[in-house]
């Protein structure tokens, strides 16, 4: 095992990380903003990523087929903000988050209804090939698309941290975040707030569902990639972006470092549960996770 | 309507404190037990057994379970298909390892190992609450199935995993007509559930509630947090255990380590929330109406086949259901979050009021 | 088990129940959140204790014993303590304020007193100092007592005690005692709520309380099975007779209440057999009924109105066994699965095989609703001097209007004035220390004058119109009975109470109190907004409500040829509720009519002048005590009278 | 009232923070025997976490707590309550998906020793103990007079019967110390006089110690034997209520004298 091959395992864990990170922001995003852990973002991502595909089989071009998805996503969005989170408003959280389970269960029904169950390849224009220059003077396998993958992903996570802290709307979401009735009281208009957040959401679900979608084919098993997000959010806390972006790096290395390193010994398999194992040691360390606010409980 | 509660006094603490204090809840509940041990077993068809009865008997014993630890004890957990392959497997390998080995002994152990299991992975709840415990619980269904998956030992050592469960058989009579093993897994549910009533309508259940409704105030009049939440891991996962060992043995005969993935656990909370959080009862009527619901929906949906002409698209079913799973989950969370169990006692407080509004 | 032991006294009986049946449950009360129960053989060790322990603080033969209380197990027990020691037990009214108890107190000489709860023992305290006879309180509830240590207040608990250690040392003493009682000492002593004047002390023997009781039991065939809830004041003859001596006589199970405000539920749980109210609680109980259905969605009120038409169609006749058609009968039992069963076992009434109403006139349809929705209700006239009943309805040949015919052993019949005599085994003794009273009830051949007035109707069944002194004459010499006016519009659920005038005038008017309840609901639903009991009553679409109802029982009077000519002309609204803390009820909600006369001479007037409306101010007593003034400007309204038809069919 | 006994709590220079938040500085005071004590205070005295540290709810860092003689740095909530030390809330902690009766109940966990196998066989010795101890929560509900809501879920009773089951789960316990917490906050006079009167009749018929964090001065006069002022999480006056009423450092607490 020379550290050729530790480098290379790790880079593409950590890549991979990226992709991990791209879906726990839209968790991040939700929960920020309305309290509410959406279950169901795994399956708004193959959602997306399905309907992209379906577009675009239609004989639509990629460019126009994204664009459609997003207003599809941002209906969708809103529609479930409306029929599903505002009869619910007053519930404790543990009703909430049944509640996504069962939206998580509808959207896959949804998406399966109208295009079908069957794999479909989809196509982004880069190819999933080491990058020559890279190859030649490190040795180290790195998939172009990881890297342009990686990029978008960056891009994406700065204009969000900008979009929160900087915009009026950001600072409002901040807000309604912490306590809806003190947002309400000063005049933010809670479902609006709502509607921009998980129309936002769902964007975010496109492009990781893309992505994701194009390196190993839209199908079911994306609906999993909830699952893989949970680790992350735990280990960089529910409430803040970089603990995302950290946590999902951390989650994807280890994860590819247990499957080779370990897995050989116990028959493989490690990374189902690896992740979740890491996080439950840091939870009983710190149960607010990297980043997440300390939970005082007053009686 | 039904309801001549007139002149029903209580003179003692025992006659108020049964579990059906009414007669005529009595009587009804005499009748049900009578269709299920005896006109059930003349009338029913095999394909009724195999395909609702016993799977409803079975799915309402871990909906049991899964309803003392989150419904009762407030301690959200997702997984209930590890529990329950602790217990298919275990009563398995008991079976096969020591010969003679009386089925129900094999059972209650089956039971007692996904307790000692439940108990190990409910130690996180001591630390950590919500969200976090069902991701806890998460690591422990993955983690428990890649054991069974990868330890050759406990499925005997089979290529592809599936192991036969041995034919049900007590003191020389053997259980396997659809109708004995109906019988068989019917006089456990009952016996079980009858236990977990008596659970929680004593001192332990109280302790389960009160760390539900608010653990602090709990804590002050002397529940130990530990002893209840551990108690509650370990019942709950005793009776998914023995859930696990009847769907091997009783229902599906051969089974392997795929039958017990995420999505069983997945139906079972559906089935304790619709059915009803805290209720007995509720875990009853959560696993008849998720039992049932695909089979009405195949129903309804060749009816609409032949009414419309041609037929839909393969996949559709299974999308459908899945949409109507789904959307049903969201319709009880907002229309009745106790879900049937609380339709069924409004119902009833309507008929004791009869003919006054309730 | 028809018929019943032949022992002569209470005590005796006592006895004989624990003997025969001492398993058997006598007494349950709700405590504790469950009916705790005694057995009759437990029942009789308890009463021996109590009795030894009377004994030993110097309680004598002869000597009267108050009670004072709400229907408790252990004050029943006294009364029988005080029996075998040959004493009289006094029930007295519990809500009554310590100036009514005085007089009782002193009237009676009492020595002894047996009361429930401190709120009794501080009414008794204060009375002590005009009553220096009264020497020894024991209390039932030691609520908040523990702070009392005055020498003469000693626990029930104590006494029993005490009692039970006297028995140990005079083993035979209880039986020594009962030996010496006969069946003509006096059993109990109740004192009338007196709307004549003061209250008299009407003295019952053993033998005419039994008398009485085997009457009642053998008429209805009462039996050891039967469940009766007491809840009713245990001063009133109708108590003493259902709960205590009819126990005594049929050995069934008497069952008291956790508290005054729980007597409906507790009627609910134990759904009694025997069951008795004075007319006020059935009537309550049809408002509460009828306001309640007014509030049940659309399908069910229409179904309920369904089927109430049916009931009273038929209901009433299949009761009485009359024949009804075929269709009707499947009717009225799809009715009695879905509303009247139901019904009845809302009301906590489902196990009611009788059902009776005494103390006052009741509604005819009231009357028919009952019996309608197949509960067993009889009416029943009597009073305490005649042990509760003279006249019994037999199943099966109830008249609505009528009280039945006289009942077995009791001769009645009718004096010139129209006054009803009585003569019977079960009649009182006479007043207490007040001969001359007895001897102005009692006539030479051993009738009692009743003090009310009726007549015969063709079939034998006796018809009550009034009070003998209240029957008068309008001036065109027409029979004017205001009672029966009065009970007339008090039949109507929006009128709780009326007053009439007319007796040697040319016209009858009326004061009318309008029900809370009834006409606060009615409002509402019209959406009139309403501040109090005084706005409402003045408004107007509450007087056009009493005005139709008036006219409607001005109709009914038409048709009875000699009360034609006594309807009612012009009435007025009361500004408050007439009440006993004002002196203008009798402790049973009878109306004082002297004293209301006097009160509101002024609205009198202005009803037989020709003015239109008439202020009015009156001190009123409120419940804490403070006492205020209510005023208001009451409107005068005429109501339509009818011209007096043939003798037409009564319906 | 019952004579006061020696001192059985005797809580010395307690000091108590949140991060840089300072609670309870230096505190130290006793509580006797079957005494009425009263602690009074302004808001955000330090009232409230002055009872939760005599509870164990809180940990504080300075000082000592003799209890019935023991020496400990701090109290656990578990031992708290099985020595009898039982407490209500200031704002209400009912469990509220249980009745009135199941809440009071719950109060008698430590007194029932049934195991598991026992409760779920239920016939028998787990039984007889739910009977038994039914019959003493019965004297606890007949006592407080909320009969006719024993059967009714907690969540629908109004504040002030809610207040009156905390007491009632609190006295079900059998405590000998109880730790009342604002008990009388939002009741109408009426409802106050009965509380009062349930407090002194529990004080006087079972000898409980009571801890009272009370706000109505007129009430804190009339039943409680000593009273300690507690202002900014210092204490600023301790003793009878005659002479606290008149103490100008209270008096200057209350109306709000700059600091």
């Amino acid at each position: 095992m020379d550290a050729q091959f530790f480098f290379e395992v790790l880079l593409g864990g950590l890549l991979s990380g990226v992709m991990y990170s791209l879906v726990a922001l839209g968790y991040v995003l939700i929960y920020k903003a309305s309290g509410v852990f959406n279950f169901a973002q795994g399956s708004m991502v193959f959602f997306a990523a399905l309907t992209t595909v379906g577009i675009h089989d239609m004989g639509v071009s990629l460019w126009l087929a994204v664009p459609l998805t997003m207003i599809v996503m941002i209906a969708l969005g809103l529609a479930i903000e409306k029929f599903v989170l505002r009869p619910l408003v007053a519930q404790p959280e543990i009703t909430l988050f049944m509640a996504t389970i069962g939206l998580a269960f509808f959207v896959e029904g949804l998406a399966q209804a109208i295009w079908g169950a069957a794999v479909h390849p989809l196509e982004l224009g880069i190819e999933d090939v080491p990058i020559q220059s890279v190859m030649d003077s490190t040795g180290i396998a790195i998939s172009q698309f990881d890297l342009v993958a990686a990029g978008i992903a960056a891009a994406l996570v700065t204009a969000l941290a900008i979009f929160f802290s900087k915009t009026r709307i950001g600072r409002a979401l901040r807000a309604v975040a912490d306590d809806h009735q003190a947002a309400l009281s000063v005049g933010i208009p809670l479902q609006q707030i709502w509607g921009i957040v998980w129309a936002v959401a769902g964007f975010v679900a496109l492009v990781a569902g893309l992505l994701w979608g194009a390196r190993n084919g839209v199908e079911f098993s994306l609906t999993f990639l909830a699952l893989k997000a949970l680790p992350v959010l735990i280990l960089g806390g529910f409430t803040s972006i970089p603990g995302a972006i950290v946590g999902g790096l951390i989650i994807g290395a280890s994860e590819k470092l247990a499957e080779v390193y370990i897995g050989p010994h116990v028959g493989g398999g490690v990374e189902g549960w690896f992740p979740y194992l890491l996080a439950l040691l840091f939870l009983l360390v710190r149960p607010e996770g990297l980043f997440g606010e300390r939970i005082i409980r007053r009686i | 309507m039904f309801y001549r509660e007139a002149g029903q006094f209580k003179a003692t603490y025992a006659e108020d404190n049964r579990i059906f204090t009414i007669r005529q809840d009595r009587i009804g509940f005499a009748l049900i037990l009578a269709a299920a041990f005896v006109l059930l077993p003349l009338i029913a068809t095999h394909y009724i057994f195999e395909a609702i009865l016993i799977p409803f008997l079975i799915f309402s014993l871990a909906a049991i379970g899964l309803n003392i630890l989150t419904g009762y004890a407030g301690q959200v957990s997702l997984g209930t298909g590890a529990f329950m392959a602790v217990g298919a497997f275990g009563a398995y390998n008991l079976m096969l390892r020591i010969d003679g080995m009386p089925i129900l002994l094999a059972f209650i152990l089956a039971g007692l190992c996904a307790a000692a299991v439940g108990i190990v992975f409910g130690l996180p709840s001591l630390r950590i609450r919500g969200f976090y415990l069902a991701a806890s619980t998460l690591a422990t269904q993955f983690f428990i199935i890649w054991c069974v998956t990868k330890i050759p030992w406990i499925t005997n050592h089979s290529a592809s995993g599936v192991i036969n469960a041995q034919k049900i058989e007590i003191l020389g009579f053997a259980f396997d007509t659809p109708v004995t093993k109906y019988i068989f897994v019917l006089v456990i549910v009952s016996v079980m559930a009858l236990l977990a009533k008596n659970l929680v309508r004593s001192n332990i259940g109280r302790s389960w509630m009160a760390i539900r409704d608010m653990d602090m105030a709990a804590e002050v009049i002397g529940i130990r947090p530990m002893y209840a939440k551990l108690t509650a891991f370990a019942v709950s996962s005793f009776y998914c255990g023995v859930a696990g060992a009847l769907f091997a043995f009783a229902y599906l005969g051969s089974v392997e380590p795929e039958a017990f993935l995420l999505d069983l656990s997945f139906r079972i909370l559906f089935m304790v929330i619709i059915g009803g959080l805290g209720s007995i009862l509720g875990s009853f009527f959560g696993a008849a109406f998720i039992v049932l619901l695909p089979v009405f929906l195949s129903i309804s949906v060749s009816f609409i086949e032949s009414e419309v002409g041609h037929t839909l698209p393969s996949g559709i079913g299974s999308s459908i259901e899945l949409m109507v799973f789904g959307a049903l989950i969201i319709f009880f969370l907002i229309v009745e979050p106790q879900g049937l169990a609380r339709l069924w006692q409004i119902g009833k407080e309507k008929l004791r009021l009869w003919p006054f509004p309730h | 088990m028809s018929e019943y032991a032949p022992h002569d006294t209470f005590p005796n009986l006592l006895l004989h129940h624990a003997r025969v049946r001492p398993r058997h449950p006598a007494v349950r009360e709700k405590d504790l959140g469950i009916w705790q129960t005694w057995t009759w053989s437990e029942v009789a060790e308890e009463i021996a204790a109590l009795a030894g322990g009377l004994a030993k603080l110097g309680f004598k033969r002869g000597d009267n014993l108050a009670i004072v209380g709400d229907n408790r197990p252990r004050l029943y027990w006294s009364m029988c303590a005080a029996q075998i020691l040959g004493g009289v037990p006094v029930p007295m009214y519990q809500d009554a304020v310590t100036q009514e108890l005085i007089f009782v107190l002193q009237d009676a000489e009492i020595k002894f007193a047996v009361v429930e709860d401190q709120e009794q023992v501080d009414k008794l305290i204060e009375a002590r100092a005009s009553c220096p006879l009264l020497s020894q309180i024991l209390y039932d509830d030691p609520r908040g007592l523990r702070h009392y240590d005055e020498p003469f207040l000693h626990s029930i608990d104590e006494v029993q005690e005490a009692g039970r250690g006297h028995l140990r040392e005079h083993p035979d003493f209880i039986a020594q005692e009962i030996a010496a009682g006969k069946g003509s000492d006096i059993a109990i002593m109740l004192y009338t709520s007196g709307t004549t004047g003061k209250p008299k002390g009407v003295c019952m023997t053993h033998a005419a309380l039994l008398a009485a009781a085997r009457g009642s039991c053998g008429f209805d065939r009462l039996d050891a099975d039967e469940e009766v809830l007491s809840y009713l004041p245990m001063a009133w003859v109708g108590d003493n007779l259902f709960s205590y001596a009819q126990a005594m006589v049929a050995g069934f199970t008497v069952n008291c209440p956790e508290s005054g405000d729980t007597v409906m539920t507790d009627l609910r749980e134990i759904g009694p057999t025997f069951y008795f109210a004075p007319p006020r609680i059935f009537e309550n109980l049809l408002t509460q009924v009828m306001i309640r259905m007014e509030d049940a969605s659309a399908l069910k009120r229409r179904v309920f109105s369904y089927f109430m038409e049916v009931a009273r169609r038929c209901g009433a006749e299949i009761l009485d066994g009359k024949p009804v058609r075929l269709a009707d009968r499947l009717l009225y039992a799809l009715g009695n699965f879905l509303i009247y069963g139901p019904l009845r076992n809302v009301l906590g009434m489902s196990r009611v095989r009788i059902a009776y109403t005494a103390g006052a006139a009741i509604g005819p349809d009231l009357f028919r609703f009952y019996r309608s929705i197949g509960i067993n209700l009889k009416q029943l006239y009597g009073s305490t001097e005649t042990c509760a009943y003279v006249c019994l309805q037999k199943d099966r040949e109830i008249r609505l209007d009528t009280v039945g015919a006289p009942a077995p052993g009791v001769e009645v019949k009718i004096a010139a004035n129209g006054e009803v005599l009585v003569k019977s085994a079960a009649m009182f003794e006479g007043y207490y220390k007040r001969p001359d009273a007895t001897a102005e009830t009692i006539d030479q051949d051993g009738y009692f004058h009743t003090g009310d007035a009726g007549y015969f109707d063709p079939d034998g069944q006796l018809k009550i119109i009034d009070r003998a002194k209240d029957v008068g004459q309008l001036a065109n010499g027409a029979l004017y009975a205001p009672n029966y006016i009065e009970n007339k519009l008090k039949f109507f659920q929006y009128i709780r109470e009326a007053v009439a005038f007319g007796n040697g005038r040319d016209q009858v008017c009326a004061f009318v109190n309008i029900d809370m309840g009834a006409v606060g609901n009615w409002a509402e639903r019209r959406n009139i907004p309403y501040s109090g009991y005084t706005d409402l009553a003045q408004k107007p679409e509450v007087y056009e409500l009493v005005r139709e109802c008036i006219e409607q029982a001005n109709a009914e009077l038409a048709q009875d040829p000699m009360l034609a000519d006594s309807q009612v002309r012009r009435f007025l609204i009361l500004h408050k509720e007439l009440d006993p803390d004002d002196d203008e009820l009798t402790r049973t909600r009878k109306v004082r009519r002297g004293f209301v006369a006097d009160k509101y001479r002024v609205l009198i007037d202005a009803l037989y002048s020709e003015r239109r409306s008439q202020f009015i101010e009156t001190q009123v007593k409120f419940e804490d005590g403070r006492s205020g003034v209510v005023s208001a400007e009451l409107a005068i309204c005429d109501a339509r009278s009818f011209a007096p038809q043939a003798a037409k069919q009564a319906a | 009232m019952r004579p006061t006994g020696e001192v059985i709590l005797d809580l010395r220079n307690i000091s108590l923070a949140f991060g840089g938040v300072k609670a309870l500085t230096d505190i130290s005071f006793d509580v006797r025997e079957h005494e009425i004590r009263a602690i009074i205070g302004p808001n955000g005295a330090g009232k409230s976490s002055m009872l939760n540290v005599i509870n164990g709810v809180y940990r504080p860092q300075q000082g000592e707590i003799v209890f019935r003689g023991e020496h400990r740095r701090n109290m656990n909530t578990y031992q708290a309550a099985k020595s009898g030390i039982a407490r209500t809330f200031q704002n209400i902690a009912l469990f509220r998906g249980m009745t009135v009766l199941d809440n009071i109940m719950t109060g008698r966990n430590l007194k029932m020793h049934c195991n598991l196998l026992q409760q779920a066989l239920y016939w028998g010795a787990a039984q007889r103990e739910e009977l038994e101890h039914r019959r003493i929560v019965e004297e606890v509900i007949d006592f407080l007079e909320i009969q006719y809501i024993r059967k009714t879920p907690v969540g629908r009773l109004p504040y002030g019967l809610q207040k009156r089951v905390e007491l009632g789960r609190a006295l079900a316990a059998e405590p000998s110390i109880l730790l009342l917490d604002e008990p009388m906050a939002g009741m109408n006079t009426e409802e106050k006089q009965d509380m009062c009167r349930f407090i002194l009749d529990v004080n006087d018929e079972f000898g409980t110690t009571i801890v009272l964090i009370e706000h109505d001065m007129g009430v804190v006069m009339d039943i409680s034997d000593r009273v300690v002022v507690l202002d900014y999480g210092r204490k600023i006056g301790d003793g009878a209520p005659a002479d606290i009423r008149n103490s100008q450092d209270v008096i200057d607490a209350y109306l709000g004298v700059a600091h």
